[in-house]
């Protein structure tokens, strides 16, 4: 807990980041533009995790780890994900989101 | 004090996540989420989970940046500057988020959050170690062990997805 | 006396039927042979019956029995209403059979010598069984519904025989015409059955015209359209008999059936079948006269109309066979009057005997005209008249059997024709003066057509013959002159003694006041025709050209035909059956398809929502987060 | 095993044997055998029924058996059978029968062919056995989907389109009738007690007339449009058209009676305030599709396009006489669907064979054939006259009973509606009569025709045995009359009851 902060301010900052996170990954045509705003997301959301364990439930740690948890996952995603971008620039040189619209019908 | 360095923060993430995700520039784009990520695992250091924000610091800010930038360099030209984004799409992604900002923050704002309990514990590492390898109730070892598999299991699903495949490709 | 073994008059031809049919192809010749030797037994399975009925066991106290030889249960609809097939037999049932069995008989032995060198030969003699078998049934019906089915079967046989040269397109849309032509006065009938059974619950004859039955004595009160419900029936009723007796309007199938081979027509369309009509008013007769006195008006005067319409039109026509179908359509006028005119009981029921002995010796010259009329084709190959002349000289048997036919339709006395027409016209006079007259100036052109076409094939100039004509064998002479003896002397039989409407034997005798005149009238009618045709003479031509108009007009049958040609090709084809195969395909259809391409319309619309665009995924995701918060957070919550 | 089950049996062996057959003459030997043995099953059926009915058991429903196979919704594989059910199984036996001798030279994928056939006849002798409503749907199911593949497959034409066409009309009807069957469902105990869909249980309740009014419809239009409904009955020219000889036969044959028999045993029979109350709607229908599948026929140029809108205008006429709502014209309708469905299956099994040697069904350029296949064309013919109902034939039978019995129906309405329908026996025979002019008559328009050869062997023997049955019915009409009279008592107690307010005014 920090002293003279309230929770409300964090939780705050948090969804903004969050929603600019969604406005990214809405906006942005490049994968990896779009793939830096899903991070962008995440923090946020391990923001909260964090501070509710912090403000709420001093006496446990669930919040802690679940950050630490969802960095690991975040970490393994990316990898993932740069791997699908990277194979997806070779098909279609280019990793512009619209081009890989296949997927359709 | 600690105020003060709390809002700084709070700024630079708000500032800069906004730039990352309205950068023309992608390598700036990732420089700007490098500063969100590291005023994070600051904002974890007041909280005074200092495993966090070292973890935050080394596999965020760290390797996933460091990831992000190899790929722009593997897959884009330094210089291209992204189009602009056609003001309907902008208007509409970005009315759309504003809503959900004050939907959420409406929310958040009028609800009477407990207060919290007094015996705060103690986060050092002899109890994140434990914690993460016990099986008792506050024990993590299920959560752990499962991440490791998914761990490699992405390791593996990304090399053999980013490979290339013979001669039958290209 | 037990009459059960009627039903084999009935049976018998059927097996022949089926046995020719079936396995005729094997022996093909023989068929003849074989249906013959079944009609044979028929023919004398029937006189005997006749015999038997008249004389020995159909009286009791003065009156005829109608007795039943024997019935069985074939189809029950409900409790009151079933078919029975059965035989029953009354003075014209039993006329009936005498007069069906002669003619057909005597058809099947012609047919040895007309028909051998036929390549359906088999198939004519099974298809003759068939049209016996349903006759028989026809006449000896104990029902209203045996009788239509037989009536049916008649049809049928009618058809098959008259498209019997198949190959010929004429032959084949004869037999079409003919068979729908009746199919749709059957309709008629049928709708007559259906009504006159519905309101007195049976089928039964002898129920149906006994005095105190449901149909007279209890008549149902209805009425529609201002006539009582029977006399709707009746008339409907009548639309059948008038179908197959070709009364006008619905004569137009007779002349053309004509198609068929010659015997048939003798058999079918002169002496049997087209006078069904005739037989299923009279037995229907009480309730006609009693609960539909107005349908039997309207018997009447159609059966004058068709019998003056149709004599018309036999003066100017050129084919043999289709003179006398005319005269056969007139003929059956007459009878058609006779019943008309004809009151119920004692002497009032003249009307009624005269219509079934015209009937009877109507059948015999009838035969006999057509017989002849065949061996004179047989000879000249030939059906048209301008191709014939003087062959009195080469076909002497069937010369002299023809005249006696002439005389007897013309109405000479002492020939069957003289004393059946002259009870008509006794009944006539007696019952309606505008008739009579009417029949008087038939009888006149009657007479005139006749010998006209007598005159035109056995004297008249002598046209080249390709080879020269000689006379028929005996298989087809003898028949000939079988039926002239009937045609002289069936007029002797003293008809009222047998046949009346109330079953009742009375007397009749010969009004000279009405007899003398029509003998003139006729002796009239041939000396002009003697005048103009005897010899090849230019009056015909001179007053052909004088009468232009109308005598194109009536060799055009008054156009009837072209009527019915635009009714049913322009009219029923072309605006009903077209349009509706178009709307069906169109309309219906397309309204089925319409569905489908509904479906796919839409499909193709919707799947445009599958963009493949990530973006557009997680706009409509967030947007409907968004909205799913915004319902449940704070509008409903 | 008992009777009616090995219906059931019989032809699902036969298709498993199919499965092992090595050739084409393994196949055709094996389902002929099979359906030889289907048909002295039925005969056997017959002489079993009347036995029984002879020995003084007077249950509506003989050879009843119950098993619950799908517990908790109580689906019941309930089979019985009474003298219409008798008639139909007869029928079928006699169609699918002769079916197999039409398709005898079959030889694309031949083991295919019979093995959908045989599933398809194993539906409608399932269909015609159960009593419970979802079994009976799941029989019809089985009925009409290996028909999609019989006409998509081994179709001529358009195949693929009237295949579409034909499964997806069907699958509409079916889906209401779904609707319809599981609204009788749960009405099944009003009471509270276990629902059921057994139809004898059913009869017992009694259905609120408003859920009736819903319902009602729904199952009769489901059943009818199988049953060839105006207007829902476009999908049956196109399939027949396009569908292969043995599958018409099923089709117009069976099949198509299928929908009126369930309208009949469902529709009507459970929910008959509502059969007394709508009846004059779907009268009206059924009295325009009689007379305008009539007039339809008479200008079409197929073949089997005449057959399918002569097929439109007699079980039409089959649907009248159920919606007569008096046991003569449904007796009528009853025989009629015998009637119809042999015929029918005659006509198709000639327009079969003889496409088979003119290549062609377009009736303008053929004729003359009476010259060159006596036997087939001479079958035509008594086809033909069957059809358009001449005594001695079947078809009169039936015809005369439902109208002598709609003229029961003391009213306006009812009597034009006769009259209407009546006058299509005239409109039977110009286009029966067209077609045989110019196919059968007439001069030989082609020379190649005379080579033509007449039946052969198989040929004769499936046209052989429906020429007896329709002369049968036709000559001896008591004994199937009586079989179904004897059966109608009960169903038509059951209807005319519930119609007693509305029919008062009627004396008959």
């Amino acid at each position: 807990m920090i002293a003279g902060i309230p929770l409300t301010h964090f939780l705050i900052v948090s969804t903004i980041m969050f929603f600019i996170g969604i406005y990214g990954f809405m906006v942005r045509k490049n994968l990896i533009t779009m793939l830096m705003s899903i991070e962008l997301i995440l923090n946020s959301v391990n923001i909260n995790f964090v501070v509710f364990n912090k403000y709420l439930y001093p006496h446990q740690l669930h919040g802690h780890f679940f950050s630490i948890f969802v960095i690991a996952v975040a970490a393994a995603e990316a990898a993932v994900a740069i791997a699908i971008i990277i194979n997806v620039y070779r098909r279609f040189n280019s990793i512009d989101v619209e081009q890989a619209s296949d997927m359709k019908y | 004090m600690n105020v003060v360095i709390f809002y700084t923060f709070a700024a630079i993430i708000l500032l800069f996540s906004l730039l990352a995700v309205t950068s023309r520039k992608i390598l700036h784009a990732a420089v700007f989420l490098l500063f969100v990520l590291i005023s994070t695992s600051g904002l974890y250091f007041l909280l005074e989970y200092y495993f966090l924000a070292a973890v935050q610091l080394t596999l965020y800010a760290g390797g996933i940046v460091v990831l992000i930038v190899f790929s722009i360099l593997l897959t884009s030209g330094i210089d291209d500057r992204f189009p602009l984004v056609k003001p309907l799409k902008a208007a509409a992604s970005g009315g759309l988020a504003i809503l959900g900002i004050v939907l959420a923050l409406a929310a958040v704002l009028r609800f009477p959050f407990a207060a919290a309990s007094s015996n705060a514990l103690v986060v050092d590492m002899k109890t994140i170690g434990r914690s993460l390898l016990s099986y008792d109730v506050n024990g993590y070892v299920l959560p752990f062990e499962a991440i490791s598999i998914l761990l490699l299991a992405a390791m593996i699903a990304a090399i053999v997805v980013a490979k290339k495949k013979g001669e039958k490709q290209s | 006396m037990d009459f059960s073994y009627t039903i084999w008059i009935i049976l018998v031809p059927f097996f022949m039927f089926l046995l020719i049919g079936l396995t005729g192809h094997w022996y093909k010749k023989a068929a003849g042979l074989l249906g013959t030797a079944g009609l044979a037994f028929v023919f004398l399975a029937s006189y005997y019956t006749a015999y038997k009925y008249f004389f020995e066991a159909g009286k009791v106290d003065g009156v005829y029995q109608q007795i039943i030889g024997y019935k069985l249960l074939w189809l029950s609809f409900t409790d009151k209403l079933t078919i029975d097939l059965g035989v029953m037999l009354d003075p014209i049932s039993v006329m009936m059979l005498v007069v069906v069995s002669t003619v057909s008989f005597m058809v099947h032995i012609y047919s040895l010598g007309y028909m051998k060198e036929e390549a359906g030969f088999y198939r004519f003699y099974a298809f003759l069984s068939l049209f016996t078998f349903a006759m028989m049934g026809l006449v000896v019906a104990t029902n209203i519904f045996q009788m239509y089915i037989f009536w049916e079967l008649v049809g049928v046989s009618s058809y098959l025989l008259i498209g019997f040269y198949y190959d010929r397109p004429s032959a084949v849309s004869a037999s079409k015409k003919a068979f729908i032509v009746t199919r749709f006065a059957d309709l008629g009938f049928l709708i007559g059955i259906l009504i006159l059974s519905y309101y007195t619950q049976t089928f039964d004859f002898q129920i149906i015209t006994s005095q105190n039955g449901p149909a007279i004595a209890g008549a149902p009160a209805q009425t529609f359209m201002g006539f009582s419900i029977l006399t709707w029936a009746m008339l409907l009723i009548f639309m059948g008999g008038a179908g197959k007796s070709a009364m006008f309007p619905l004569h137009i199938w007779l002349p053309d059936a004509m198609e068929g081979p010659t015997p048939v027509s003798a058999l079918i369309h002169a002496a049997t079948m087209v006078v069904a009509g005739v037989y299923l008013v009279a037995r229907l007769f009480p309730i006609y006269s009693f609960a539909a006195p107005d349908a039997l008006t309207f018997i009447g005067y159609l059966g004058a109309f068709t019998s003056l319409f149709a004599a018309i039109i036999a003066m100017t026509q050129f084919d043999i066979k289709r003179v006398l179908a005319f005269s056969t359509l007139s003929q059956i006028g007459y009878m058609m009057l006779a019943l008309g005119v004809s009151g119920y009981g004692e002497h009032n029921g003249l009307g009624y005997t005269a219509s079934m002995f015209h009937l009877f010796t109507h059948a015999m010259f009838k035969a006999l005209l057509f017989l002849g009329a065949g061996a004179v084709i047989h000879a000249v190959h030939s059906n048209f008249t301008y191709e014939m002349g003087g062959l009195r000289k080469y076909l002497k048997i069937t010369h002299i059997t023809f005249l006696v036919a002439v005389l007897a339709i013309a109405g000479i006395p002492p020939f069957a024709g003289f004393w059946s027409k002259d009870e008509i016209l006794v009944a006539a006079w007696e019952h309606n003066k505008l008739l009579f007259w009417v029949e008087y100036l038939v009888a006149g052109i009657t007479a005139f057509y006749m010998s006209r076409l007598y005159f035109l094939i056995f004297w008249n100039k002598t046209p080249h013959y390709h080879h020269t004509p000689h006379e028929a064998p005996l298989v087809m002479t003898g028949p000939l002159m079988f039926l002239a003896l009937m045609a002289i002397f069936a007029g002797l039989i003293p008809f009222s003694e047998f046949v009346s409407p109330d079953l009742t034997p009375y007397h009749t005798h010969l009004h000279y006041n009405i007899a003398i005149p029509s003998v003139l009238i006729a002796l009239l009618g041939i000396g002009v025709a003697a005048a103009f045709y005897l010899k090849e003479t230019s009056y015909p031509d001179k007053i052909t050209a004088a009468l232009k108009g109308l005598y194109k007009a009536t060799y055009n049958k008054f156009y009837i035909d072209e009527v019915y040609m635009f009714v049913t090709h322009k009219i029923i084809f072309g605006l009903i059956s077209k349009p509706i195969a178009w709307f069906d395909r169109q309309v219906i259809d397309g309204t089925m398809n319409l569905f489908g391409i509904g479906t796919l319309w839409a499909s193709r619309k919707t799947k445009g929502l599958q963009s493949g665009q990530l973006q557009q995924y997680a706009f409509a995701f967030v947007a409907g987060a968004v909205i799913l918060v915004l319902s449940f957070v704070y509008i409903w919550a | 095993m008992d009777i009616l089950t090995l219906f059931v049996v019989i032809p699902t062996l036969t298709v498993f044997a199919i499965m092992f057959a090595k050739n084409l003459e393994q196949t055709r030997m094996i389902s002929a055998v099979g359906m030889t043995a289907q048909l002295i099953n039925a005969v056997r059926l017959i002489i079993a029924y009347y036995d029984e009915r002879n020995a003084g058991n007077t249950a509506d429903f003989l050879f009843q058996k119950t098993y619950v196979w799908f517990d908790s919704l109580n689906i019941e594989y309930a089979i019985g059978i009474d003298g219409i059910g008798v008639a139909m199984i007869a029928l079928t036996a006699v169609i699918i029968f002769t079916g197999v001798f039409a398709s005898w030279t079959m030889e694309d994928l031949p083991k295919e062919f019979f093995i959908s056939l045989i599933i398809l006849a194993t539906g409608v002798f399932g269909f015609f056995i159960s009593l419970d409503l979802f079994t009976m749907f799941l029989f019809y199911e089985v009925a009409v989907i290996p028909m999609y593949l019989l006409i998509g497959i081994w179709g001529s034409g358009p195949k693929e389109y009237s295949a579409m066409k034909l499964t997806l009309m069907l699958m509409g009807g079916s889906a209401v009738l779904m609707v319809g069957l599981i609204g009788l469902y749960f009405y099944s105990a009003p009471d509270g007690g276990e629902l059921t869909f057994n139809v004898i249980e059913i009869a017992k309740v009694h259905m609120p007339i408003e859920a009736q009014r819903f319902f009602f419809p729904l199952t009769f239009v489901g059943f009818g449009v199988l049953g060839a409904l105006f207007p829902f009955h476009t999908w049956s020219p196109d399939g027949h058209a396009s569908a292969p000889t043995a599958v018409s036969m099923l089709h117009a044959g069976v099949l198509m009676k299928l929908g009126s028999y369930g309208a009949f045993r469902v529709a009507m029979y459970l929910m008959p305030e509502a059969a007394n109350e709508m009846s004059w709607f779907f009268l009206i229908l059924v009295t325009v599709s009689v007379v305008y599948g009539a007039f339809g026929a008479v200008m079409q140029k197929d073949l089997k396009y005449i057959n399918a809108y002569s097929s439109v205008s007699h079980c039409g006429l089959i649907l009248f006489g159920l919606l007569m709502l008096n046991k003569t014209a449904i007796d009528g309708a009853i025989i009629q669907m015998i009637s119809h469905g042999i015929m029918t299956a005659l006509f198709f099994a000639l327009i079969g064979m003889i496409y088979g040697r003119t290549h062609t069904r377009l009736i303008h350029e053929m004729g003359g054939l009476l010259k060159v296949m006596p036997f087939l064309s001479a079958a035509y013919v008594i086809a033909g006259l069957a059809s358009l109902g001449l005594p001695g034939l079947s078809g009169f039978v039936a015809e005369m009973t439902i109208f002598v019995g709609a003229f029961q129906q003391n009213d306006l309405f009812h009597r034009v509606a006769t009259v209407i329908a009546a006058s299509s026996i005239v409109i039977t025979a110009v286009y029966i009569l067209r077609v045989v002019g110019i196919l059968l008559q007439g001069p030989i328009k082609n020379d190649k025709y005379f080579k033509l050869s007449d039946a052969t062997w198989f040929e004769r023997v499936a046209v052989i045995t429906l020429i007896v049955g329709i002369a049968g019915i036709g000559m001896f009409p008591y004994f199937l009359s009586d079989l179904i009279m004897d059966s109608l008592h009960p169903i038509m107690d059951h209807i005319i009851e519930a119609g007693k307010p509305a029919l008062s005014q009627v004396s008959l």
